[in-house]
């Protein structure tokens, strides 16, 4: 099994998207289910948007624990492209895979609307392909979006244009040291075609499948 | 749950009985709402007194809710029929062809008093609710829409509805993961005490995986699956639909459901499992009347029995009753109809993904259902007494006293208001302003399909893996159904046809959702009964089937009804998908402003104008011209296919001058308009759309609305920064910036 | 003062979350956990120093907005 | 047993859900109130009778799932 897996949790919901907009750029895609362990071969894995578990308790914080979580703690440790959004970045938080935590909009409202994020890091498996700077407009689609890290220790890799959700340092997206962990609040997968309104996730879905082939050991 | 339309059934119509004023309260029958007379028949029926749990049956199916006695016999009249149609009213949903092996399956749903009772959970429930209906035909639901009203957002309490309302459409359907991607919200008055909350669901699935509510032959296996069963909604069905507000508020409370999002969608995961492995005969869901209704509806359409034993039902609460059991009204369960040989295999899916399923019961060869619990006979009833046999009213329709009146009373001789001023006051009024705060709080983009949507007309969308797109757009329009409930009726239907239009999209069924006030009142069966006529001849006058529908009565607060409000949603299919599909926002500097549609005639009747201007609701909306209806949905149809105009909006709330502004301030680009009488740029008349095109498209586009037959004119152009209107010597001039920001903050300043 | 209010839905009224988190303490080995049910809990300051007067004010608040009187219990606790 | 879990966020941390209500509760004319800070309730039934086991196991699912150590503290009560 080679490609990029895409985790499916009970309440998950966008993994069908990711698939597609991964295959609309050649990738391969598999889609693991929760309880499966054996990630062997696959190139990167995506922790897709939803609401795992139906964010009961605190959103992700039933997921971590899901047996599928710790073959992505190897790979990230392995240095192989782990990609979170959404709900797959607030996995990742709670799993203390990726710094701070996601907490309630500052407003208090699910915001479900296309947003302009602006490149800071270029580094990483999800943004290498961009232009530094880069000003991307990509849907947003969460209710706990607001990034706080009180230890000050995230790494910033885009931030919001406009301060849309409270997120501290206008985070809207982090990643770990290595850069081979990135936890993005937009949805990538939601501006992949001008039909659909943009195609500004593109850039971002095409340095992860780069990225990924890059991996292969 | 459903509207039974079948013509055969023998109509024993029968005037309603009224129990005797100093009706015995302590009569157990009279609790659960059953009359005197209903409980003579279920005598009749079983020839001996009835038992409590089968009293509990009879009182939750023969419900208003549930058996439709008031209005079965009305709704007959709806045209139903087209080549395209796969499954009419009374299943759990309308299906239709949608060609190369697809289907779409669609329904509409109230919740209206649950939502009053607890907002967010009645609205949460009502989502949770019409996607099992769409479900359970073995669709994947793909979007949903809701229709809400309220009264002023002045009074806290509305504004307590309304953000619990919408708080709960969008904590249940964004966690269930089906967009929420259009609908309505409108204020009034009139449901101050009584908030309109309806919801529309649309699934697709491929032929081969219609799954129908039949039980099928004598030893399919009765698969309970879902959540476990407390007391939920106890009588819920019976009690919260029938009777009125004021007494619901208080004492209906412990009634509350609770939705959980997430264990509907692993039941819809599951059961699109089921389906696609063909392990199922059939499906019903567990909606009002819980367990009632999903054993004795399905035994009736396959003409079979049933044996069910509720000791098997996993539950919630310890020490259930019997009735309890079978009213119970938890969320999220579903009735799979199994083969023995096939069971095991369907546990095994539940188990997969991580939900509880039991076996409850077995149809059998007679026509008797028959419940049991702890051993004993709890219930045995003839299964279709509980169903096709549940009363039929032919309620007395009575015109209106006033009806004459309030057509005389139209507004005369109005002077020309300044109209800038004007405008800028309908696009802060919240029934006219921006939705956005609105659906800016739902996933509407989620499934990668939403090709046109919140914020314009109908919604565009696509289905992967063809070159195929289904428009919907949801209307109703309480005020003008109040003035003219045939005209209303028939005007909904119109625009519903205009806004599918303005995506290039070709009619093709419909679903309704009638909300009324009480039926026992003469005006308001009247007022029913002329609604159903205006929709059914605009539905015929379109060549559009009626494939489902939902009725709510009892829409009453302390004796007040709210205007008749039928809402209807339009499905049609657009093919191919237009390159780039039309979106208000298109609009672009140095393109024209064109008007189609019939000319000349003026009529401020039921217009948001009179109303916002001067709390003016009178006079008689003109009616409706099927003739120009379809002209000038074919001209929409073809600007779009043809790509002559990439914004596009029918006229209604507001008038032209809202419309206009509507796609000036989504374009963010100034229009001119040019203008004769000033009232025509407030008048709602119908079958009349503006949009914009290139300059280089005049001919083509004049030929095109000749060959429709349709007048269409050059009115104005777009540049600048300024909404203007101009008539010779007179220009009125209303700056983009602040009609937008008005428009798009009036919601959230007055939540504020 | 501080003031503490426990908020709890009523135990006829389903509690999903609560549910959910019980199974996935099973799932985690703490079978040993029969029920869960989940509550809110509000912490107030309040301005003032008669702590009849402040229980009054804080139950209207419940009442009114803190918490669901449909679904809802709640609890004023006022702290010394 | 019962045994009751308290949880709170952190000082530092961002409390939108508290802010909002302080607000909502000041525009209700309770502008006497002048910080409120949410915080969580699990209500457990656990199966047993040594108190301090208990206590130990439910500090480890508190640690383990029901907090989130980065942003959370907690309290675990065993009722007598
Ligand atoms: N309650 C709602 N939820 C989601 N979208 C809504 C809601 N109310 C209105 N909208 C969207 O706002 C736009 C304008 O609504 P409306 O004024 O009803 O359109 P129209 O006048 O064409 O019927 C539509 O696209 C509609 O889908
Ligand atoms: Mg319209």
């Amino acid at each position: 099994m080679s490609g990029i897996g895409v985790v499916v949790f009970p309440g998950s919901n966008c993994e069908h998207d990711m698939v597609w907009a991964l295959e609309a750029l050649g990738a391969e895609t598999h889609l693991v289910w929760h309880r499966d362990t054996d990630l062997s071969g696959l190139d990167g894995v995506v922790l897709p948007g939803g609401f795992a578990h139906g964010d009961y308790l605190r959103t992700g914080a039933i997921a971590r624990f899901s047996p599928v979580m710790a073959p992505v703690a190897e790979m990230a440790e392995s240095g192989k492209p782990v990609v979170g959004i959404c709900n797959g970045f607030q996995i990742l938080c709670e799993a203390q895979i990726l710094a701070g935590a996601l907490i309630a909009n500052r407003d208090l409202r699910f915001i479900c609307r296309p947003v302009e994020i602006e490149v800071v890091d270029t580094d990483t498996v999800l943004t290498s392909a961009a232009e530094p700077g880069a000003v991307l407009t990509i849907p947003l689609n969460s209710y706990e979006g607001q990034h706080c890290d009180p230890d000050g220790t995230a790494r910033v890799v885009a931030r919001y244009v406009e301060d849309v959700n409270g997120s501290q340092n206008l985070a809207a997206a982090v990643a770990n040291a290595r850069g081979n962990v990135v936890g993005i609040m937009p949805h990538p997968e939601r501006a992949s075609e001008e039909i659909l309104g943009s195609a500004d996730g593109r850039i971002l879905l095409e340095s992860l499948v780069a990225s990924s082939v890059g991996s292969r050991t | 749950m459903n509207v039974e339309l079948a013509p055969e059934e023998d109509a024993l119509t029968e005037e309603p009985g009224e129990n005797p004023v100093d009706s015995d309260e302590d009569l157990l029958h009279r609790r659960l709402g059953l009359t005197d007379d209903e409980y003579e028949r279920i005598l009749d029926i079983l020839g001996r007194p009835p038992r409590p749990a089968e009293l509990a049956m009879y009182s939750v199916m023969w419900s208003e809710h549930c058996s439709y006695k008031s209005s079965r016999l009305h709704l007959r009249r709806f045209p139903t029929e087209a080549p395209w149609v796969v499954v009419g009213p009374g299943e759990n949903a309308g299906v239709i062809d949608i060609g190369d092996g697809w289907l779409a399956a669609f329904r509409i749903e109230s919740h209206n008093h649950p939502s009053f009772v607890e907002p967010y959970q009645g609205a949460a429930t009502g989502v949770g609710g019409i996607l099992r209906d769409v479900f359970t035909m073995g669709a994947r639901p793909i979007a949903l829409w809701d229709q809400i009203r309220f009264g002023p957002l002045e009074e806290a309490h509305n504004r307590y509805l309304f953000s619990g309302v919408v708080s709960g459409i969008a904590g249940y359907g964004n966690a269930v993961g089906v967009p929420t991607v259009g609908g309505e919200v409108a204020f009034e008055k009139c449901y101050s005490g009584n908030p309109l909350v309806n919801v529309m669901c649309l699934g697709v699935l491929r032929r081969e995986q219609l799954v129908l509510g039949t039980a099928g032959a004598p030893g399919t296996v009765a698969v309970l699956l879902g959540a476990a069963t407390g007391r939920d909604g106890i009588g819920g069905a019976s009690v919260l639909a029938s009777a009125s507000f004021d007494e619901a508020a208080g004492a209906k409370r412990p009634a509350v459901q609770v939705g959980d999002p997430f264990e509907e969608k692993k039941l819809i995961e599951a059961c699109l499992e089921l389906y696609e492995r063909n392990l199922v005969v059939g499906v019903q869901d567990l909606g009002a009347a819980g367990l009632s209704c999903a054993v004795s509806e399905p035994a009736a359409r396959a003409g079979a029995g049933m044996r069910v034993e509720l000791d098997r039902v996993h539950v919630r609460e310890p020490n259930m009753t019997a009735a309890e059991l079978l009213m119970s009204e938890s969320q999220e369960r579903m009735m799979a109809f199994v083969s023995p040989a096939l069971v095991d295999a369907v546990l095994a899916v539940a188990a997969r993904w991580e939900i509880d399923a039991s076996v409850v019961g077995e149809v059998t060869s007679d026509t008797a259902l028959v419940v049991t619990y702890s051993g004993e006979t709890v219930a045995e009833v003839p299964a279709a007494s509980l169903t096709e046999e549940a009363p039929l009213y032919d309620r007395p329709l009575g015109e209106p006293s006033w009806i004459e009146d309030l057509w005389s009373n139209s507004l005369t001789h109005m002077t020309q208001p300044a109209l800038a001023t004007a405008l800028l006051r309908l696009l802060d009024d919240p029934s006219l302003a921006s939705s956005a705060w609105v659906y800016e709080q739902f996933d509407h983009m989620l499934f990668l399909n939403t090709v046109v949507g919140p914020g314009n007309d109908g919604n565009l969308l696509r289905i992967k893996g063809t070159d195929k797109a289904l428009a919907v757009s949801t209307d109703g329009n309480g005020r003008l159904c109040h003035l003219d409930p045939r005209r209303g009726g028939a005007l909904i239907v119109y625009e519903a046809a205009l806004n599918v239009a303005m995506t290039g999209a070709q009619p093709r069924g419909l679903v309704d959702n009638l909300n009324f006030g009480n039926p026992e009142k003469p005006e308001v069966m009247w007022q029913f009964s002329q609604v159903v006529d205006g929709i059914s001849e605009a539905c015929a006058a379109l060549g559009i089937p009626v494939v489902g529908g939902n009725v709510s009565f009892y829409n009453e607060t302390d004796g007040i009804d709210i205007y008749p409000t039928p809402v209807v949603g339009l499905v049609g299919l657009v093919e191919p998908v237009p390159v780039t599909p039309p979106r208000l926002s298109r609009a672009t500097a140095g393109m024209d402003l064109w008007l189609a549609g019939p000319g000349g005639s003026i009529n401020l009747a039921g217009s948001a104008y009179e109303q916002v201007t001067f709390g003016h609701v009178g006079g008689r909306p003109s009616a409706p011209d099927g003739t120009m209806a379809r002209a000038a949905i074919s001209l929409g149809q073809t600007l779009v296919q043809e790509g002559l105009s990439p914004a596009l909006h029918d006229v209604s709330d507001g008038g032209l001058a809202v419309t206009v502004a509507e796609i000036a301030i989504a374009s963010e680009v100034g229009v001119t308009v040019d203008y004769t009488d000033w009232r025509h740029l407030f008048s709602e008349e119908p079958h009349r759309f503006v949009f914009a095109a290139e300059v280089s498209n005049r001919r083509r586009i004049s030929e095109a609305a000749q060959a429709a037959r349709i007048p269409a004119e050059r009115i104005g152009s777009f540049d600048g920064t300024d909404i203007t209107f101009r008539r010779e010597g007179a220009r009125a001039v209303l700056d983009l910036a602040t009609a937008s920001a008005t428009c798009r903050s009036a919601l959230s300043r007055r939540l504020a | 003062m501080k003031v503490t209010v426990h908020i709890e839905r009523r135990p006829v009224i389903a509690d999903p979350e609560g549910a959910t988190i019980a199974r996935s303490l099973a799932d985690l080995g703490y079978d040993d956990v029969s029920t869960v049910r989940t509550g809110r809990t509000f912490h107030l300051e309040v301005v003032g120093d008669d702590p009849e007067h402040i229980r009054k004010r804080v139950t209207e608040m419940c009442e009114t907005l803190l918490a669901n009187p449909v679904i809802e219990d709640y609890e004023v606790a006022v702290e010394p």
